[in-house]
Parts: C-alpha cells; structure tokens; sequence
C-alpha cells in the first residue's frame, strides 16, 4: 500500500476493516476481472463514457511552437472532464461489492457531478457533500446532481467549502462503513484508493500511447499534464512511466505566489509538488502544503479543481525519484492559455487543463518535438471565473469583452 | 502527576496509564483542547476536571483536518487554531499542570510528525515525555501504520494508546488488543465523537466482544451523562471517556469561572454514575471478575 | 435541388449565383471528395469532434418501456450536440472555396457555437448575427462564441431574437456574398442547404445502422428524434430511408397547445410537420407555422432550439410521402423526459432531445421491440429553464428542488 | 392609369410598365410600404408621389419575413402589420387609387403563394389584375423559381420585373435579360434596399455590362436623391427607383400633411434630378442613342 515513502492508510480504526474489504475486492475485481468486472467497465466507459477519447493533432499550436502538439480530448468524455473514468469505475465496484450507497464529497462539484451521474446510471442512492459556500457559487452542479438524483447535503461548519466537505464525508462514512462506499475523486486517501483510482484512469494514458504511436508512428518525447490531486495526472502518465525516454511534466497551479503565509495560513498556490513538505493528510503520506508545525494551509488556484493543499502519493514518489518534472504555472498563465486554446484551436479548456497549457507556452522549448498534452476537462464551467478574473487583468490572450458588457 | 506516584506505580502496572484505570477502577477519563478558548483557560479547565474525579486526562493537541471527530470537538479545534495554540505552547502548558490524573496528549499524526522540523515522530515523543505527559493518542493512527511512533513511545515511556473501533474484528483485533498500552480505547459506536443522547447497542456488543481479552477498556464516543457512565460499567466497562460534553460546558458558560465551576461538577457526576455501574454490579448475583477497587 | 414539391430556391437574385457556386462546390467536395475534401472532414469530425459517439442501451428505460431502447449519444460530440457536425463541414467547404469570411446566425446560441469553434479550429474569421435579446439571456453561449474568437454582432431590430438575426444575417451575405460563406445552421433554406447538411450530419444515422446490428444484432424497428428545423432528424434518419421496415418517428415541439393564435400571430408550439401549411420560408418551400394571409406567425417551445416556425423541406417530403411519421409532445412531456434521463440514466439531456424522450413515455406502446433514440445534445445548456419551468409546474419527474433555494 | 391610357400605350410597347419608363424616360420609379402607417395614409402618399413626377409606383404588400429588406423598409412593413393591413385590404386600396403612373405591387413569395388559401399563384394574380396593377415584383423569387408566377402574370396581362443583381453574370444574365417584362430592375449594389450617400461604383459597371441589352433598366437600392438621380442616368439608366428615403420621409413627418409634401416635393426633386442627367447625356458630343422624350 506504499509507493516509496509516500502512501499508508492514516485513517480512524473504524474504517480500516472498509479499507481492507476495498483492497480484497480491488484487487479481485480490478486487478484480476473477476466477474468481468473489468470488462464491464470498459464497456460502459465506452458506452455511456465515450471512451477512446481522441488524440488531436493541434494545428496550430504546432505551428506556434514549432513542434508536433498533441491534444488528449478528455474534456468529450461524458460529463465534460476525465472525473467519470474514476466515479463510474468506483461506482460499479461498489456495487459488486454489494454495498447500497454511495457517498462522495466535492468541492467545485466536478467529481460530485460525475458521481451523481454514475450513480444514476447504476442505480445507486448517492449522497453528495458540499460546503454551503461552494453550493451558493457553484449552482450549476448542484442542478446537476440534484437533476441525477443525488441528495446534495449542503456542509455548515467553518468555511464551508472543500475540507469542511471531506470532513463530513469522512464522518459519514465513518458511521456508515458497512453499507457505503466512499467514492474518493483522486488518487488520493489511504491505500487502495491512489492505487485504484490511478488504474481506473489510467485508460488516458493507454489511449494516447496507441494513438500516438498510430498517428505519429512514435512514442512521445513529452507529455504533459496538471495537477492537483492529481487523478488526470497519474492516469497520463501511468502507462508511460517504464519509457524513460518519455519526459513527464506535471503542471501545478502556481496561483498567485508561490510563498506561503504561514500565520494567516494561507498558500496562494497549490503547488503541492513544486513546494511542499512531507506529511500526513486524508490518510496518506504524501507531500503537502503546511505550516512548520503540522497545520494544513489554505490553498489558492484560479482554479477550483486544483485548488487542494495535498497530492496523491504515487506523484510524490515519482517526483521524489525524479521521473516526473514538477513544474508550475501562476494563474494569468493559465487564463492566458485558457484563451488561447479557445481561440486558436476552438476548444474551451477546463481552467485545470488550462495550466499545461500554459506550460505549454512558456516552456516549449524545454519540450521535445512530439508532445502531448491532457486537455482533462471542457471549460463551459469556468466561463463566469475566466470572465471575472480576465477583467481584472491585462491578459495578452484575452479577447476584449465589450459586447458582454452592454 | 508527581513523579513520585509515577515510580509507585510503576512497580504494579505496565505503565502509569494502565495503573491509572485499573486502580481508580471505574475511571473517569476526560478530554478537552488545549487552547479552547486559550491555554490559559485549559490550564484552569485541566485542574477542575482533575478535582471533579478524572482519573486520566486527555488533552488534545489541535490539528487542522481532524478527521475523526465530530462537529463539536471540531469547532473545539477551530477556536484553539485560532487563539494561536501551537505544539510548544502546547507543551509548556503541560508543564505547567500539576494533577493527580496522568495527562495523555491526543493528536492527529501530522503534528507528531512535523514537530522538530523534520518528518519523524521522535522529537515529537521526546518532548512529551520530558514535558511530563504519560501517553498518546493519535485518531489518524491504526495499528498497521504505527510501528515508529511506538517504538519511540516504547523508548520513552510512553503509552501508546489504540482505539477498537465496532468494525474491529478477528484476526486485527486479536493483533491490536496483543499490543494495548495504558488501556484500550473503545469506539462505542460508529461515527465521530460527539455527545449523544443515549448509549450505543454497539457499546454492548462490543464490550462483550472484548471481554475475553485482559486488558483495561475505556469506552468513548457519546458519553455525555452519569446514567451513560453507570451503564457503561454495568456493561463490563474499567472506565468511561468523555469529551464532547465537556466541550459543550466549555463553550456553552459565559465566563471561565463558570466553565470551572460546571466542568469539576460534570466530571463528578461521570465518576459517581461510573461508580453506580460497579456498584450494580458488585451487589449482581451473576458469576463476574470482581472489579478492583482502590 | 427538390424534394417533391419541397425544396428550391426562394432567395435574393444577387444570392443565385453563390448557391450555384456552393452547389458546385457541394457537388466536387462532399459528393465527390475532390482534393480528399470527405477525407479530411471525416478525420476532423473524429479528432476534434469525437466522432463516432457511442450508440448506448438504456438499461433503466429498457426496463421501464419493456423493450430494447438504444440512445445514441450525440450529447458527447465536441460543443455537447449534433451541430457541430454541420458547421464543421461548412466551415471546411468555405476553406476548400476560398471563402475569406462565415457568417451565421443564433437563436439561442447552438449553431453559433458550433460555427464559432469551427471557425477557431479552421482559422476563419467569423461574425455571429443574435438577436439583443438572446445576447442577453444567453450569455454564456455569448462568451463561448467570444472565447472561440468569433464577432457577436447583437440585431436590435424588432423582438430582437433569432427572426431578426436570420434577416440581418441575409442582409450581410446579400452585400459580401462574393467572399463569405453563411453556415446555414439546419436542413433549411435554399438548395443545396438541405440537402447538404443533411449529407454532413448523416454520419449520425450511419454510426447507428453499423453500432445496432453490432450490439443489437439486427436493425432498429423503430427510431425516434425530436424535430425542430430538423438537422437531427433527417441526419439521425437518412440512412435508414431506404429500409423501409424501419419506421421513423420525428418529434417535435407540442409547445404549450396546438392551435394557432392568428390574430396575435403566434403558435404556442413548433409543431410545423404535425399542423402547418405547405409555404415558402428562408429559401425553401416547406411546411410552415403561418397565418391564412401566408404571414408567418411565431412559434414557441419550452426548447429554444426547436422553436422555429418552418422545417426542412425533406422532412416534409418524407412526411407528405408517409415515410415519417410526425408527432409531438408537449412542454411538460419534454420536461419529464429532461428529469427521467438525468434521474434513470445519468446523462442530462438537452431539452430538444427530451422531446424524444417524452414521446418514448407516452407512446412507446406504439413502438416496436428495438428502438433508437437520438441524444441529440447535452442539457447543461437548459438547467436554467429547466428550473425555472419545473418550478412552475407538477411534474412526476421532476426532483424536489428544495436544496436549490437555501 | 385610366384603361385609356393604357390601351393606347399598349400598341407602342409591350406592356404599360415598359411604356411608362420608355415613354417618360428618364422615368422615376417610387416605393412605399402599403399600411405604413395605415392604409387611408398610403393612399393620400401614393396620390402626391404621383403628382410630384412618378412615373411608375410599387406599392409594398408587407411580409413578416422581408429577407430583402434592409432596415428602414423593414421596420415600415412591420409598423403595416402592426397596422392590421392585409391582402385584401392591399387590393382595396389599389381600387381606390387614382394615379397617372401605373401600379407594381411588390412583396415576397409566401404572399403570392397564399392569397386564396391554397399553395398556388393564381388567385392573387387574378386579384391584381382585377384591381388594377400593371405588374408584380418579388424579390425572393429568382428567375429560375419563377415559371408558374410567369405563366399566371402572362395569362393577366400582368409584368413579372425581374432584378438583376451586381453579381448576376454570364449564362444567367442573358437567360434573365431575354425574359424581361416590363423593365429590368437594376440591383445597385450588393446588400439590401436603403437610402446611401453616394451612389456606388458597382451601379456604373452594371449598367455597362447590361449596355448590350435593348430593355428598359432602372436602377435601384440606395437612390435617395437627386444628384443620385442625375448620376445614375448618366451612367445609361433609363429609371431611378426610390424607396427608403421615401420611407425616412413617411416615419419622420410630424403629421400626414407633412409626409404628403414632402413627398411630393421629393418625388419632383428626384425626378428633376433624372432630367439633368438626361440633358447632361443630350449635349454630350459621344454618340449614344438618343434616348426616347415624352
């Protein structure tokens, strides 16, 4: 349940029988297709999914970087980011397990919609916790949760938003262990989870590698991806990772600084892999943004998805061993690269998949001559952010928005 | 406590902790966070809750994300993260105590880790045991993940203390209750800590579960009343632990002085209910281990 | 370039020779695949489009209707519907003809985001005609188009909605037809429109007739789409034409009543195939929604995008001929249908398509054993109507809205 | 017209309308809107564009959906439906009026396709002719659509004006000019109808390139006025068409009063606008045929 010295299952005794019952059936159903468990799968990630996403040949990115880019379509798998790969693979696990409810937290509401919507096609009762303040800035999802059938449990405490969330989650599920999965959103949490989730996303990654090789005749030189949990991360990168002479770059949101201020508690960043230390949170040990004494920092991203103070453990290990470059964009790079993937490739990314963009930009030259990179999710949820935040700023990418405002 | 009653003790029991349950038997064991509304508030707290009848106290350390505890406890947490509670305040603080019940710090494992700098448990335990605590509880800690800090604990002096939860079963309760130091925690439901209305089912089954094994058992989560206590006891229980509802006087009275005054009166309440329960049960007919009594 | 008696070309004398121009080119480049023109569109549509989306089985509507329902998945195409299909082919032709410029017009702003990312991804420049009042309450269609880097030129004129855009759209290709290219957006307007979108969206019905006889074994007996100015329709059917045990079912808007206010010159439907009059609109002699004086009166659906007062020539052909069968539900069958997908399956449709969905309820008796139905697009567009209408009425399957209004 | 006036003509020409431009050439041609802002006002306007010099007048019948049109005729056709007017009600009027120059009636297909409640054309041509018009303009309605309108026209003794548009070229220039009736309107520029500054470039290469055609043309869409006028006859037209500026005329006047002045002042404005350039051709040495004087 390790990678290297990063992973553990640092969690309340209460849960860890769930956990071992978890691993049993990972790794009889995941890792062994017993019941064709897998087969399933895939089969209703194509089905329902819309699995293989394409591998875009980025015209005229290639031509501004002068080198062959490469778009993995994640943002056209169902629900509009790769969060489904991992909520429909968990879903359908708990169901072979026999459990009768299926509970997630979310922040943004990216992973609770592709939960609802797994749940509803499974037909499982799910629960979906919220902070208040999420709920009251991110209505959209909670429409769409609600309109799957999902009871969206609005979360009071403190600042009501993402920790608050887990926290109720975790007391949910502390309670009700026996009849419920906890459908984790990243590769983060205690052992099985980092691994699991990992395998359900690593279909990403097994595309590309076929696909490019198909459409390139050749492997990759790089390939590039963001992270914050770092689910879209791990699930590129997995099947790469014996191909040393593939670089792997994970793009983390570099916020507004990189410095963190320790007595407001507060990073304006999530750089967890650029800039973080070792310690233990939500059940593994990975690398974090805290405080000298062991307090968990805020973390800030223009980017709500990345906006998260640790990362999945099997990203520490592969940073630590040096096969996986941490890298960082701020948040106008990503909002510049936001606008220019909209504008000269017609695609509205995800403000996530907007900072490999944005790496894109300021470090191709780093890259070799064939790069991929994972556009994770469509940005259509991200509109109002971009268009707040772009009026704040000189954005070079931007287009100018006088006829938004008449 | 002195280190004098400490050595005394010492010579009976595997550790203070141990003697502690075993010779206040039933015992009162008692939590609160430090620095809830502010370690000087605590210090007070502490000693009322050792002159009301606790026979050990937990003192938590505040952490961030803590997982396992209910809304209460956590909200405990918020106001001492925010009067500034820090480790080493939170050391000098137990310095500072003197009480006749041993201190156990309760904490989750990140603060162990971080303290002194580097991601290692030992000068975290190195400096609770100079500051004079007796134990430690870690809620984010299961058995399988805990080989360093018990090791240092074991080097220290220290208890490590573990929590069974109703789920724990078979083969890794077998394993855990063979490791119990101080005394074994026990979950009486499952779910957070936090104050409840009435004692769990799972608190008998899991009593009952846990009667073959010969170590002491302190049963939590949801004690709130002496009537809880009493039949805790009854139900083969060497203590009963409380928290949520000393959190709940503390942040509930309109001066410290008033949180004083009912904190020392509660926890009398907790150990005459407790003592109800071995009473009920030394005057039972039925065939039991006869409780010791100090 | 007629359908029976549907069809022509009912336009300005100075837009004559651009359409023989687009019908030559229409003829070298899509029926010929002159200079690999098809190649090229096919390659696109699946690298940047998705394409082929999946053909999915309902598992819960085939329980719940007792037959076989197969749902092909349009709502996953790059832009979350079928449009794309056409405007990428559009935009491509106007590349090949060395057309500088593509103009369109929007109702609520589909077809406009469909070409406004098909111009990005193709490097043309592109103006989209809205009416001030659908810029207004379609903002983020609004800002989608503006990202993709396409001018939105709002029309004041009159009620200021899609009438007005068409007519100031026309304006502008009547004064620059000699160097533009207008993305006509359904299987409307004069030859060779109809027929050419048709034969761009067509890819829907031939992904379906190969996926069924895959997974079902056999051809459907019955297959449903909703119809609207009807590009879903006749690319969902045109395949299956010539197959005449199979029956096809085109759904269209009921709207709120069937009976025409002349006097007020408004239909509170878009039910053009089921009650309108044989008339000549936009190009085209159709069925029309209009007045005994021959003024055309406005419709109106709870689904902006079906709400049009005409209809694709060929459809009234193949209806006047008896090979489809129109129908229609109305607003609250629709809205029924929206919450039914979302709750039973997980995928939240768009509210043209859930006309389909709500003809499935009410008359799948009517149906055969084997039945596709067309997703024709994704509704994360309509939440906002949705709740607004559902709040205003009973309806069965609507979720309780309570958490929304904390 | 009064039917005597027309049988005369018609021994010199084919038409009424092809007489009323050859007849009076340089002829002016005016439009306005029927119903704009009622029908009792049309009637008054069209009776002052005729005593202010037109020689031939195209009464709109309106169509909700006028693709032609550019804003000004547009927002004119709906203030007339808006009004109630209908076709019928069209027809009425046109009994009513007394006027020297011949009447087209101008409007979109639909109209035509659904006067008398069935997908024909031959009911509204009837009526027309019945009422009194010359001729019918459709400006949806290429030539290669137009066969079954013809046909209905031909057998009323009505003209069918065909326009012919800056990109109209080649095969389909000739096809179009050998079936004129009446006159050939002249697109002026790419676009929709509306009054403009200056009158484009692309009217005088029209007019060369129909040069070689032996019809009546007169030139319309963006004539306001008569600078405009003379400029155009210059070039070789046999006509000037008015429209939109007659409808600036009509929306801006105060009072009907005002609007018929104006009119009338404007028509006569613009009609000797077309005479100066007559003359202008007149005493211009270059041989050119002289064109035909009332």
């Amino acid at each position: 349940g390790s990678f290297g010295d990063y992973g553990g299952q640092y969690v309340p005794e209460a849960l860890m029988p769930a956990l071992q019952e978890l691993e049993d059936a990972y790794e009889r159903y995941v890792l062994e297709n017993e019941d064709g468990f897998l087969d399933e799968f895939r089969e209703r990630m194509r089905d329902f999914g819309g699995r293989p996403t394409p591998l875009q040949r980025a015209d005229r990115l290639s031509e501004r970087y002068d080198r062959e880019i490469y778009l993995k379509r994640e943002d056209l798998l169902h629900g509009g980011a790769h969060k489904l790969n991992n909520a429909l693979g968990q879903v359908l696990l708990a169901k072979y397990m026999g459990k009768e409810r299926i509970i997630a937290e979310t922040g943004a509401g990216q992973h609770g919609t592709a939960t609802a919507m797994a749940a509803a096609h499974l037909d499982m009762p799910c629960e979906i916790y919220m902070g208040r303040t999420d709920v009251n800035r991110q209505r959209p999802n909670v429409y769409r949760m609600r309109m799957n059938g999902a009871e969206v449990n609005p979360v009071e405490a403190g600042s009501a938003t993402l920790k608050e969330a887990i926290n109720e989650t975790m007391r949910d599920w502390a309670t009700t262990v026996e009849r419920t999965h906890y459908v984790i959103g990243s590769v983060v949490g205690p052992h099985p989870f980092p691994q699991m989730v990992r395998d359900f996303q690593a279909v990403i990654g097994e595309e590309i590698r076929d696909q490019i090789q198909e459409q390139a005749g050749r492997l990759p030189d790089s390939v590039v991806a963001c992270a914050g949990g770092g689910s879209n991360t791990m699930g590129t990168f997995h099947a790469f990772v014996p191909d040393e002479a593939v670089d792997l770059y994970a793009v983390e949101a570099g916020g507004s600084s990189l410095e963190i201020d320790e007595d407001a508690g507060l990073a304006p960043n999530s750089a967890t892999l650029s800039t973080g230390t070792d310690g233990v949170l939500h059940g593994a040990m990975t690398k974090l943004l805290q405080g000298g004494d062991g307090q968990i920092v805020e973390s800030h991203s223009v980017s709500a998805g990345l906006d998260y103070a640790g990362v999945g453990p099997e990203l520490s290990h592969l940073v630590e061993t040096g096969r996986v470059t941490p890298t960082n964009v701020d948040d106008d790079a990503a909002l510049n690269g936001f606008h220019r993937l909209s504008r000269l490739e017609g695609i509205i990314p995800a403000l996530e998949s907007s900072h490999a963009l944005g790496y894109l930009e300021e470090e191709h030259d780093e890259l070799g001559d064939l790069v991929v990179v994972n556009v994770s999710g469509r940005g259509d949820k991200d509109l109002e952010t971009v268009l707040e935040e772009t009026e704040k700023r000189e954005l070079e990418a931007a287009p100018d928005v006088e006829v938004f405002d008449q | 406590m002195t280190d004098e009653a400490r050595s005394e003790n010492d010579a009976a029991y595997d550790s203070d902790v141990e003697a502690a349950i075993r010779e206040n038997h039933p015992a009162l064991v008692t939590y609160i966070t430090a620095g809830d509304p502010s370690l000087e508030d605590t210090k007070a707290y502490v000693e009322a809750l050792d002159r009301g009848g606790s026979d050990l106290i937990e003192l938590g350390l505040p952490f961030s994300e803590p997982i396992a505890e209910g809304q209460t406890i956590q909200a405990a947490i918020n106001r001492a993260l925010a009067a500034g509670t820090t480790p080493d305040g939170f050391f000098e603080l137990v310095e500072d105590l003197e009480t006749e019940a041993p201190l156990l710090v309760m904490t989750y494992y990140n603060m162990i880790l971080q303290y002194g700098s580097e991601a290692d448990v030992r000068p975290f335990v190195e400096r609770a045991a100079e500051a004079g605590l007796s134990g430690i509880i870690v809620p984010d800690l299961p058995a399988e993940e805990s080989d360093p800090l018990r090791e240092a604990c074991d080097d220290n002096g220290l208890d490590l203390v573990f929590i069974i939860a109703p789920t724990t079963e078979g083969e890794r309760l077998d394993s855990i209750m063979s490791q119990v130091s101080g005394f074994a925690y026990v979950q009486a439901r499952l779910g957070t800590t936090g104050a409840r209305a009435n004692v769990s089912g799972a608190t008998h089954d899991s009593l009952a579960r846990l009667s073959e094994y010969d170590v002491p058992k302190a049963v939590g989560f949801g004690v709130s009343k002496g009537e809880h206590a009493t039949e805790i006891v009854e139900a083969g229980a060497d203590g009963v632990i409380v928290g949520s509802a000393l959190i709940d006087i503390i942040s509930s009275s309109e001066t410290p002085g008033d949180a004083v005054d009912a904190l020392e009166a509660k926890a009398a309440e907790l150990k005459r209910g407790a003592r109800r329960g071995a009473d009920s049960l030394t005057v039972d007919p039925e065939e039991r281990p006869e409780p010791e009594q100090p």
